[in-house]
């Protein structure tokens, strides 16, 4: 445009500058105190300048920390959530969309109001549920005087017993139990012109034809998007690996890492260890974000509509 | 069998304890142990509680002496003089036993880490400011204070208000209920008292000597927290557990002379025992046999009077049976630095007893330390005045107190 | 989607396809959704067994409790002042990136980094950062002693929260702002142009009116997202304190619920704030809902 | 001419649609019971305006929707049941809805290996298809790198690799720009020669209905409004809707009252003799209108509005008896700019129907 | 009649470019220097191809773009450095590019707001062109409210409600549907009739560059090709590019070869007689060819290749000395089925243009 919007433009600069540091500015102290020693630390505080301890500093993360055994926890539980909300939530999608089924709305407003009510809320009763998967079965049983009934016959009643507590899967499971991906995948097949389904049907594709010939490769970008988003959440979550592993080696990284801090020790914390290793578990995620930034975006963006 | 046992010290104490695991583990074959550290007595309830609902516990855990009461009236406990009838629990210090025997005398828990609190100040400093003799009384600790910060220092005294040391400990030493019935010995129907005692005198105290700058609390100090502002030299006095000893010898390291003590008594006041602090081990209900007879193997094995000694060595916790003294005095390393708590400590918690300083029977007492600490930060912070502090405290201590009773409605206090 | 020709009619299939993730969801949301309002009528034992029918006891309890009535106001302050925040600093960022400027586009980049730092990884660094004798603040308070103390006062240390948490929040909603504005079509400028409007005052009657949309969407997931996300924070930056001051209903439940054992009091308060936090939901859809939707 | 060729022209079999009726939900019937037959090989277009049930009776003879009432044949056999897979019928879509992470010939032989076809049959098939539309060169691309053009080949190339007996064709030109249209307008003409299905085409495009069909078949709210050759559809419209819908500018509809001897315009001047008395609809199409000079038989005066000049002709608009009249000039013939016109109504050039019902009324002036 | 007609017929001013020329990045040029004036109150109508640089151009004018070089003079005043508003001009976009969340009223009133007209006035000044335009009952709704129609008038009523010298176009029509369009059309035809401003309108449609302007430019590849009434562009194309650019179906165009005496097909026959030599491109509009039968003069003989019938007349394409010529059947001649057609060129009726440089050859035939 001809017009002269310097003005503008000087302050929109000085904003994304401002900006910039603000995101950058911790990143960058977080690196610079990793890189001091311990006794830099103590004398100087915060480091306003890298030093050369980095890799001593990574070196006792790795020697005298929990964190690699909890960084491979991590990569494991957020790959796993990452993966199986993409499955779980793609199939619920296409079973929404391109079914008749008189309940679909039904079925899409159940998965969806778990948006509403984050994990974080309800933790308490989730841990509960985690520690036996079974409990809901077994108070319908009790409820329904099922159980007297087989106590009478079998002598005692059912009383079934699966803690998922501590366990790769409970870290996993209710972490999966969200609906953005559905969303995320309905908005996705909505966008697709109903004439590839006809066309398909034409062809002579049955349902599961139809998903693997047709949907999945088109879905490829929607696939990428949401398995970062998941990746990333499952990755820095907190409080439920907090509650739902309860040994150092079940932990995830991020919960080991902020355990580092001592609640009440004679101690002044090692800052330039635990930075280093803040460094050490933000370094994945970092990476991915920057190599996958695109599919994050769309991600982002998709959530919109 | 393979059994596991969770506790939640850090730092000097669980390296401890590691080597005591370790040591077992070499020590025999027919059992192995996994220690598990929680990273906090509070963490490792919680996840105790938690992995006991799930039934996923390990049959071995240590719990702090705020849990007593709790753990008593779970139900899922077995006390350790039913599972080791054979054991003579009347060796156990007197301190401890008052702390964790049921009103039959029955000993619930065997006392694991015992320690109580002390008095450490830096001798260099004192010294440099012209403090000859080591304060006993808080009257000469302000004297003291008062050198220090003329001569420049920016640190006199520093603690952390925490309730173990502020109100529990004070009050045990200085003969003062923390709440009726003997401090709940008597009855789920206890109510707290320490809004009324001698205790708030002294906290309000506090709040004036920090505004004096005669006292900092841990988060005023550069290090935030108040053993590392101690351990590095950046302040001069702290009360602090006995179990806090070798971290502040090793961070002194002949840098600066230190000094331990019993902890401070207002002048004409009567001294009485400290409680037992620090935590003991409980055998929790549902395990095998073959895990119950690891779990007993272990026990033995950590009261051994060697283990004993070299636990006490590594942290500065006190030993707990009597015939532990009697083996440092054998062993001829009776002299500072090494067991520098063991006799202090004990003679700490043996000074003379009333029914107000047995020990802390009360409900969700966990939770109430951290309503104490919530009001009294406010009233560091100038938010309210001490008292009222206290009475809100107290006030929300009770409310606990009547829910416990609630919840445990028909269990009696054994 | 009712038309009969762009769905497959199958008997069994989409329940297996819908299977998996429904049971998850029953399992893992609604089963606790209605266990913590189950819970809200009994009284629960630490270590279980003996649980007993109260009414609405907890109800009367909890509702009678000056805390609670406190860590609410709190989460209703920080849901307000936090995410006004981190929604309007990414409005101001992203208006920016919408120019055409060199900084542009390395500031699309970077602003989305945060997204790959866990809450709690960022509330260990910002304690750090914000120590008042080794932060960056360090320098005002060895000037004026005690001008900055989260330890001890509680706004310092409500801030210090705050930041953290607009920090961690700019990514998504810069994203998704950015996005509305990209997405406001060149001419919609032009006219504004030609109708004598000058960058800046197109900004306030053009681009803030046209991306009412993307902020109604920021506004209601930071919302929900605020009551949460603190959570990681808190818990590695002031524990909630001091004195209390940073407890907000999240962190008060957990601690009430797991280091206070009050498995009672924590559901009635979870299901109270679901109450909340639905009502306030379905009140922005209705409120604000209605009227930022305009066809273009 | 090659296999392919042959072996659709073989297969081409007629529709037969017995009391067809479809409703989406129980309110509203979007088609009421219809019957008719399109013959083997025929290129049927259905014409209508937005929303009267075109692509649902196309989906219905595809097997994409059900029917709610009624009997399809092709080839004599009864398929209203049937899968759209075991109906013999292919389909181009409007926006040809190819699957756009496939080849070209992944598009096409789709079909073949959902149904079984082994590899190398299938290679020869596409390969004769693609050779056919001049798709050989392109059998790699993917749909995204190919021109408007071509993608429309490779849609009826996808369409007719299977043989099939019916080509259906929903709007398939309408997104295009003008130019293409026309292109694969010839095309598709071409295409139809030569292979000589029977097909179906949608459209609300005249142009596109009046030539490319055999017959066209106009709906009108899910009814069969008229059924015939174009020639006879422009020519003669069966009712006043056809009339107003075919042809640019579309035919002019006058309201007219017969006194027994004459048809009467609102303002009273006498467009027509007519032995017939009561309310009628006058039709005559704007290039039927004589401006005056070109006089023959009698002449009615109108107000001129205003005239568009295309260049080729020019369209007037004139008020006449209340109602505004368009009529085209003659190529080549100028029209002075008078605002005052004197037109003629050629007898044999208008056409009479019935004010209510609208139905045309054949026979009354003689070109009927 | 108005008053809001008549400031702006008064404010009416002419535009002048001189040596204008436009380069988005140093490679490409978009505009090469154009020289060229719209004079006060006209109606100019830019046509070309779909990047030829009429928006660019427009938006140059209406200072949303910069000019590379070279002058633009609006009422005699030179504006290409000045800021949009205060050039005098108004634009109309487009998807007319309202403001959604605005009022009716508020989209119009909202130049007025920016440059500080009291609220009072703004009233009275909204009022007026809401009333001309037949808005003023929908002054509270919001666009998203309005139909098609509506909304073009708001963006008018937003453009001239300040009076503006000249009014700018891009495209209003393009997204409209076939009848919207006409009407649209129309209506802006009797605005222009009404208020008289300097009007550019950029589109590609050539329907409604016939229809509208007093004079067309026709732009390609950012140069003017011709600038004249709409008349003269049909008749008297100025290259084959308008030739072909213009009339459906365009113009046809034969290669010829002169011997000096006559103008010779690529197959030897002869088209026209002229005293020429050299190679050169024959035009002739379809409708200008006479199927023979309707004979005068010389006569050539064709192949007929397919026949569209549009109703109201037919497009016949046959093959002439190895091109297509299309040729337009008059209104209700029918043309018998032959596959020889014989055909007459009617010397009047051809156009000569250049082999190479495809430029007019006027003169040559009479017509010109
Ligand atoms: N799935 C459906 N459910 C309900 N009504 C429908 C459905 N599909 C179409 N209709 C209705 O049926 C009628 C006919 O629709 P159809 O798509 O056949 O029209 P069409 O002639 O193809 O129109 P167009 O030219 O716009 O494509 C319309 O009124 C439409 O609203
Ligand atoms: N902002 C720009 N930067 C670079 N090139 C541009 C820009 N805008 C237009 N162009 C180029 O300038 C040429 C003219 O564009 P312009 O938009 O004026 O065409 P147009 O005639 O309006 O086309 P259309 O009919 O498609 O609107 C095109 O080749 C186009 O690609
Ligand atoms: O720090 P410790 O281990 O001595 O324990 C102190 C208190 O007893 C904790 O409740
Ligand atoms: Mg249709
Ligand atoms: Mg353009």
């Amino acid at each position: 445009m001809i017009e002269n919007a310097r003005s503008l433009n000087i302050a929109a600069s000085l904003i994304l500058v401002a900006g910039i540091v603000y995101i950058l500015g911790p990143l960058y102290l977080t690196l610079a105190t990793a890189s001091q020693s311990f006794e830099f630390m103590l004398r100087n505080g915060l480091a306003w300048y890298p030093g050369t301890a980095l890799f001593s500093n990574m070196a006792r993360v790795f020697a005298e920390t929990h964190i690699p055994i909890q960084m491979v926890n991590s990569m494991l539980t957020a790959f796993s959530v990452a993966i199986f909300t993409c499955i779980l939530s793609f199939l619920s999608a296409y079973a929404i969309v391109y079914f008749r089924i008189r309940w679909a709305g039904v079925a899409f407003a159940l998965i969806l109001a778990t948006i509403m009510l984050p994990l974080d809320i309800r933790v308490i009763t989730t841990y509960q549920v985690a520690s036996n998967v079974f409990s809901p079965v077994n108070a319908l049983l009790d409820v329904t005087g099922l159980n007297d009934l087989i106590a009478n016959i079998f002598g005692a009643p059912v009383k079934l017993e699966w803690s998922v507590l501590n366990t790769h899967l409970g870290l996993v499971a209710p972490l999966v139990a969200h609906g953005t991906g559905t969303f995320l995948f309905r908005q996705f097949f909505l966008t697709l012109p109903k004439d590839l389904f006809k066309a398909a049907r034409m062809d002579g594709a049955g349902p599961i034809r139809f998903l693997f010939d047709i949907l999945l490769p088109l879905a490829r970008t929607s696939f990428a998007a949401l398995f970062v988003l998941t990746f990333l959440s499952g990755w820095t979550q907190y409080l439920w690996p907090l509650v739902a592993a309860s040994t150092p080696d079940m932990q995830t990284a991020v919960v080991g890492l902020a355990r580092l801090v001592p609640d009440a020790d004679g101690a002044v914390p090692d800052f330039p260890m635990i930075m280093a290793a803040t460094v050490i578990v933000s370094i994945i995620p970092l990476a991915m974000i920057a190599l996958l930034q695109r599919y994050l975006v769309q991600g982002l963006v998709l959530t919109e509509k | 069998a393979n059994i596991e046992f969770w506790y939640g010290n850090t730092g000097v104490a669980e390296t401890a304890i590691q080597a005591e695991c370790a040591a077992f583990n070499s020590a025999q074959s027919a059992h192995h142990i996994t220690c598990v550290g929680q990273g906090s007595y509070e963490v490792s309830m919680q996840k105790a509680i938690a992995a006991f609902r799930a039934k996923n516990h390990p049959v071995l855990i240590q719990f702090f002496d705020a849990g007593t009461l709790d753990l008593m009236l779970s139900d899922a406990v077995e006390p350790v003089e039913d599972v080791l009838p054979d054991v003579k629990w009347d060796n156990y210090i007197a301190g401890a036993r008052a702390y964790y025997e049921t009103s039959g005398g029955k000993l619930f828990a065997q006392p694991y880490n015992a320690s109580t609190l002390l008095f450490y100040t830096n001798k260099t400093e004192l010294e440099k400011a012209g403090v000859m003799k080591t304060p006993t009384t808080w009257e000469e600790i302000i004297a003291a204070a008062g050198k220090l910060k003329a001569s420049g220092h920016a640190c006199p005294f520093v603690t952390d208000g925490d309730t173990w040391r502020v109100l529990e400990q004070f009050s045990a030493r200085h003969g003062l209920p923390i709440a009726s019935k003997h401090n709940g010995y008597d009855g789920l129907d206890a109510e707290y008292v320490f809004n009324t005692t001698f205790v708030a005198k002294h906290l309000q105290n506090l709040v004036d000597w920090r505004k004096e700058g005669l006292v900092r609390l841990g988060t005023d100090t550069k290090a935030g927290n108040f053993t590392a502002a101690f351990n590095t030299g950046e302040c001069a006095m702290m009360e602090n557990s006995s179990g806090s000893y070798t971290a502040s010898v090793k961070a002194f390291d002949g840098k600066y002379e230190m000094s331990v003590g019993m902890a401070p008594m207002y002048e004409g006041h009567e001294r009485h025992n400290t409680f037992v602090g620090g935590a003991s081990i409980y055998v929790m209900k549902g395990h095998s046999k073959a895990e119950i007879e690891g779990a007993k193997a272990f026990l033995d094995f950590v009261r051994d009077p060697k283990q004993q000694m070299s636990f006490t060595s590594a942290t500065g916790y006190v030993p707990v049976t009597n015939d532990v003294m009697e083996a440092i005095a054998k062993s001829g390393e009776a002299n500072p630095p090494k067991y520098a708590t063991a006799a202090v400590g004990i003679d700490s918690m043996n000074q003379p007893r009333t029914p107000d300083t047995r020990g802390i029977r009360l409900g969700f007492y966990v939770q109430f330390r951290q309503v104490f600490m919530e009001e009294t930060q406010k009233a560091f912070a100038g938010e309210q005045t001490m008292q009222v502090a206290l009475d809100n405290a107290k006030k929300r201590g009770d409310e606990l107190l009547r829910r416990f009773e609630q919840t445990y409605k028909g269990v009696t206090l054994r | 989607m009712t038309s009969e020709s762009s769905l497959f009619n199958h008997r069994w299939l989409p329940f297996l396809l819908l299977a998996p993730l429904m049971l998850l969801i029953v399992l893992f949301f609604y089963v606790p959704v209605f266990q913590a309002f189950y819970w809200s009528f009994f009284l629960e034992r630490p270590f279980g067994g003996g649980s007993m029918f109260v009414g609405w006891d907890n109800f009367a309890r909890v509702l009678s409790d000056p805390e609670f009535w406190e860590a609410g106001w709190r989460t209703v302050i920080f849901m307000v002042t936090g995410s006004s925040l981190a929604v309007l600093i990414p409005l101001i960022l992203a208006v920016a990136a919408d120019r055409k400027i060199r900084l542009a586009l390395p500031a699309r980049n970077v602003l989305v980094w945060p997204k790959g730092v866990a809450g709690a990884s960022i509330g260990v660094v910002f304690a750090f950062v914000f120590n008042p004798f080794v932060g960056i603040l360090a320098p005002l308070n060895s000037a004026f002693p005690g001008i900055w103390a989260p330890g001890i006062n509680g706004t310092d240390a409500f801030i210090t929260l705050i930041a953290a948490h607009v920090w961690g929040g700019i990514p998504f909603n810069f994203v998704i702002l950015l996005a509305g504005l990209q997405s406001i079509p060149r001419t919609m400028h032009q006219a504004a142009a030609m109708d004598g409007a000058g960058p800046w005052r197109r900004i306030l009657d053009v681009q803030l009116p046209l991306i009412m949309p993307q902020l109604f969407l920021t506004l209601v997931l930071e919302f929900t997202e605020s009551v949460t996300s603190a959570f990681a924070l808190i818990d590695t930056i002031t524990k909630g304190g001091p004195g209390g001051s940073t407890t907000l209903l999240v962190y008060k439940i957990y601690t009430d619920g797991f280091t206070g054992y009050d498995l009672s009091g924590a559901s009635t308060q979870t299901a109270i704030l679901m109450v909340f936090v639905v009502l306030l939901t379905s009140a922005q859809f209705l409120f604000l809902g209605r009227r930022v939707n305009y066809e273009r | 001419m090659n296999a392919i060729d042959m072996a659709i022209r073989a297969a081409a079999a007629n529709i037969t649609l017995n009391d067809v009726t479809k409703a989406y939900d129980t309110e509203t019937v979007v088609i009421p019971p219809m019957d008719v037959e399109l013959r083997a090989g025929e290129f049927t277009v259905v014409l209508g305006p937005s929303g009267c049930g075109k692509s649902t009776l196309l989906q219905m003879i595809a097997g994409l929707e059900r029917v709610s009432g009624g009997k399809i044949l092709i080839g004599g056999r009864e398929v209203q049941n049937l899968e759209p897979k075991h109906r013999g019928c292919a389909m181009v879509f409007q926006n040809y809805a190819l699957y756009p992470h496939m080849s070209v010939f992944d598009n096409i032989a789709y079909s073949l290996k959902v149904s079984g076809m082994a590899k190398a049959e299938r290679i020869e098939r596409v390969g004769a298809v693609a050779k056919m539309l001049g798709l050989a060169d392109y059998l790699s691309r993917k749909p995204g790198q190919l021109s408007g053009g071509q993608r429309q080949r490779v849609a009826i190339g996808r369409a007719i690799v299977r043989e099939p007996g019916v080509l259906l064709f929903d709007e398939p030109l309408s997104n295009l720009d003008a130019q293409l249209r026309h292109d694969m307008r010839v095309e598709l003409a071409e295409l139809h020669r030569r292979i000589g299905a029977t097909t179906v085409f949608v459209t609300h495009d005249q142009v596109e209905a009046m030539t490319l069909a055999d017959r066209i078949l106009i709906l009108n709210k899910g009814r069969i409004e008229q059924f015939d050759t174009p020639k006879a559809i422009y020519h003669r419209p069966a009712s006043v809707f056809v009339a107003k819908f075919i042809g640019a500018p579309p035919m002019n509809i006058l309201p007219v009252t017969g006194d027994g001897r004459v048809l009467r315009l609102a303002d009273g001047q006498v467009a027509a003799e007519a032995p017939l008395t009561g309310a009628y609809q006058l039709g005559i199409r704007p290039e039927d209108i004589l401006v005056s000079g070109q006089a023959e038989g009698r002449a009615v005066t109108s107000t001129l509005r205003f005239r568009e000049d295309l260049g080729s002709h020019a369209i007037l608009a004139a008020e006449l008896g209340g109602s505004v009249v368009r009529i085209a000039t003659p190529f080549g013939v100028d029209i002075p700019d008078h605002s005052q016109l004197s037109l003629n109504l050629p007898p044999a050039r208008l056409h009479l129907f019935d004010a209510e019902s609208g139905r045309a009324m054949p026979g009354v002036f003689s070109a009927h």
